[in-house]
């Protein structure tokens, strides 16, 4: 089960969803907003997303998971919108007999979610706003104060 | 010419302040032509060129991919998610 | 935080505790009791203890974590007594500021539990109960009917 | 003669019927003389011996450990945590 979310992400619900009485082992990674960023505060972030297209990459990334590991259930979901610091921003969560495939499918969910996923986020500081332009860098186009 | 819609995202929208613009790509109709298309309404663009990569009809594909009318195209920034 | 407790693990309870404004990732895994084992339907089991040495050891596996990666929070905890199929035996959190030290610490920690924390598992079958000797074996002298 | 507590558990347990058990070792007191004299009173133990680890006051730690009077000891077996 992919979606993007404009609500709060309810980690319990998926929880109670993601267990079956054949799995032994669930791995869950949960990302959130952090209050520091590239050296700077972080008080609240934006993200958006081509959401059609990127829900479509995320029933992709679940395929391409069950075919190379054996897994029972997986939920993998993303907020858009504003957030705030410790806000849930992601959860990939897989369950499986073994816990080696919940874990290394797990990895490897959120490994691609950052990669390849059409969604963007916009950090505001004290000092302005920034869109942070892939995994390492920010672009300050956006505005920093002077 | 053909006809397609360009969806524009993060800091594109930003250089744009358009979500969607509709583009009329002359020959030889591909992806880097609507880019460059683009640049000359906003050369503030160009320093994207490295980084973007190209999705049409929601599927990444390379610049040279010839584009059909009604296409829906978008030149996608690197992403941040997650 | 490590322990061993006798009621059920409250999942929730543990997620609200783990995040933390500096973290960007927490990494939860929950092993859950299965419906077979070993070619056999599995009705109930019982896990024991030696509980004081098992709060011990995971109390150093926790330290050793924390030499090993930069973390925030961590909860190790294991539940003992009788469970059935669904019921939560043990969760291994982790939260850290990036998401690499979050996976690579969590699956050390339930790796290290496995192979040397002093709990062991009997299995009630409809043919009988075995001990589970080690991560892959069981032991029918307990008694399975003929 | 030094007197020490064995703890039992899991298949080991099951076997001896009892929690703990106060042993009087004789020299020369190490982990392998304890798991002898257990052996003796239960012949059964014998083919756990591969296969448990010996733990003295909490801590893993080899056979020919030397005990002192007062210890508190346990031959682990395999154990199925997790």
């Amino acid at each position: 089960m992919v979606s993007i979310i404009q609500t709060p992400i309810q980690v319990s619900q998926i929880l109670a969803g993601i267990s079956s009485p054949i799995s032994g082992g669930t791995d869950v990674f949960i990302g959130t907003v952090r209050n520091h960023s590239h050296g700077l505060r972080v008080e609240s972030l934006e993200y958006t997303a081509y959401i059609p297209m990127a829900e479509k990459l995320m029933a992709a990334i679940e395929d391409e998971m069950r075919k190379k590991w054996m897994l029972h259930n997986i939920v993998l979901v993303h907020r858009v919108g504003v957030l705030h610091v410790g806000d849930v921003a992601v959860v990939t969560a897989v369950s499986a007999s073994h816990r080696n495939e919940a874990f290394e499918a797990c990895r490897f969910a959120i490994d691609r979610i950052k990669e390849v996923v059409p969604i963007w986020k916009k950090e505001f500081y004290e000092e302005g706003t920034a869109w942070v332009v892939g995994q390492h860098d920010i672009d300050l186009a956006g505005g920093m104060k002077e | 010419m053909i006809n397609v819609t360009l969806k524009l995202f993060g800091p594109l929208r930003d250089v744009m302040q358009r979500d969607e613009l509709q583009l009329q790509v002359p020959p030889p109709y591909k992806g880097d032509t609507a880019f460059e298309l683009l640049t000359l309404s906003n050369p503030l663009l160009l320093r994207w060129r490295p980084s973007v990569r190209l999705a049409v009809n929601m599927e990444y594909t390379s610049f040279d991919h010839v584009l059909k009318s009604g296409d829906e195209i978008c030149f996608i920034p690197p992403v941040s998610g997650g």
